[in-house]
């Protein structure tokens, strides 16, 4: 099981799911129709580290964050 | 070295304190940069929420650099809100030379734009707005659409 | 907007009361660079000389030059002996926006390097050593040889 | 009459000369052999504006200033 958090504005509670790799939770986070814009314009990082390609396992208790356009200052 | 507060900084307190910590460290440049919010679009502030783990992980990866260049950096920044003409933003370097302290305060700046997992709201009507338009994509963003 | 001092800067005083004097002026960047006398050389200090009208001419066209971009200067520099570790020497941009403040505050001290008629001398087992090495001749300079 | 100022640290009192142009100054302190180090790196003001050519006549009561290589900061 893997925890994913949804940062800043995208406003929705965390969610437990049971995955290994970045490209199962790209295909489950489609599913919800409310997620898509943010999607395209989100990072993600894997237990505080951002990543750059969907090509990354999981371990279970990874925690998975997406990062939506910031605006700091 | 990093510092953040609920609601607008006291800025006085923090560059007075901050100059004084490093009095005797031998630096002969000093920058700070002070964020505050403008009165525009009619808002009644801005407020902002960080994402404190990976804002930690990129200011230390940039003290690092910035020690390679013998400099060394200071922040702070407000959670929460800020109102009209308040402070919510202060990033400085210190720096034995005037040409590196110039150089790392513009790059440190611009990369805290585009990268420090802060978002901003606009405060109107009461209400809290995310500013969407003004916000940046972090690199590497899209990667699961 | 130009101040001149004898002997060190307080600089908390004077970026405290800069920064309240433009609270209410709707800048959304306060950028102050400030200068510290380094041990090094085995200097006491630094000493320093003011041609203040050539100062003043000098600081109004940049003044002027801010002013078309929005943006609003402020300086404070010492006269006669600064010992280690005080500080001489504090420039500082206001302005609406970010970049044009990260780009007049990098200008504006270059410039100031450059061409500010001010003499720095080393202090130096009592005496008072003119920085020749150190020093920039003024862009036109050598017209009378 | 024109007065001439040594600033900083040439270390020179001020002079007044009988003088019309640049030229004439050149010439006139070209006679004081500590000057020359300083007639090479010096930039001219005349009335505290610095002025770019030799080429420029001088009127009575012009007060000249000499600026040596500066270091503010």
């Amino acid at each position: 099981m893997v925890t994913v958090e949804f940062l800043g504005p995208i406003g929705k509670e965390p969610i437990q799911l049971d995955i290994t790799n970045l490209l199962e939770l790209s295909q489950k986070l489609k599913e919800d129709e409310s997620l898509k814009e943010w999607l395209e314009c989100s990072a993600v990082a894997i237990n505080d580290k951002i990543v750059a390609s969907k090509d990354h396992p999981l371990q279970d208790g990874d925690k998975i964050s997406l990062l939506p356009p910031v605006c700091g200052g | 070295m990093l510092e953040l507060y609920e609601g607008a900084l006291d800025v006085p307190e923090i560059l007075k304190r901050w100059y004084e910590e490093e009095a005797k460290s031998n630096y002969g440049a000093f920058i700070p940069f002070v964020g505050t919010v403008r009165a525009e679009n009619g808002i009644e502030g801005l407020s902002f929420d960080i994402y404190e783990p990976i804002l930690t992980n990129w200011f230390d990866a940039w003290q690092a650099e910035a020690k390679k260049r013998g400099a060394l950096l200071k922040m702070a920044h407000s959670k929460g809100d800020v109102l009209l003409h308040q402070s919510s933003y202060i990033a400085a370097v210190f720096s034995p030379k005037r040409r590196v302290a110039l150089e790392t305060i513009e790059e440190f700046v611009e990369d805290f734009k585009a990268s420090a997992p802060i978002w901003k709201y606009d405060l109107k009507n009461g209400e809290r707005i995310y500013a969407k338009e003004r916000s940046t994509a972090i690199k590497g963003s899209g990667i699961l659409s």
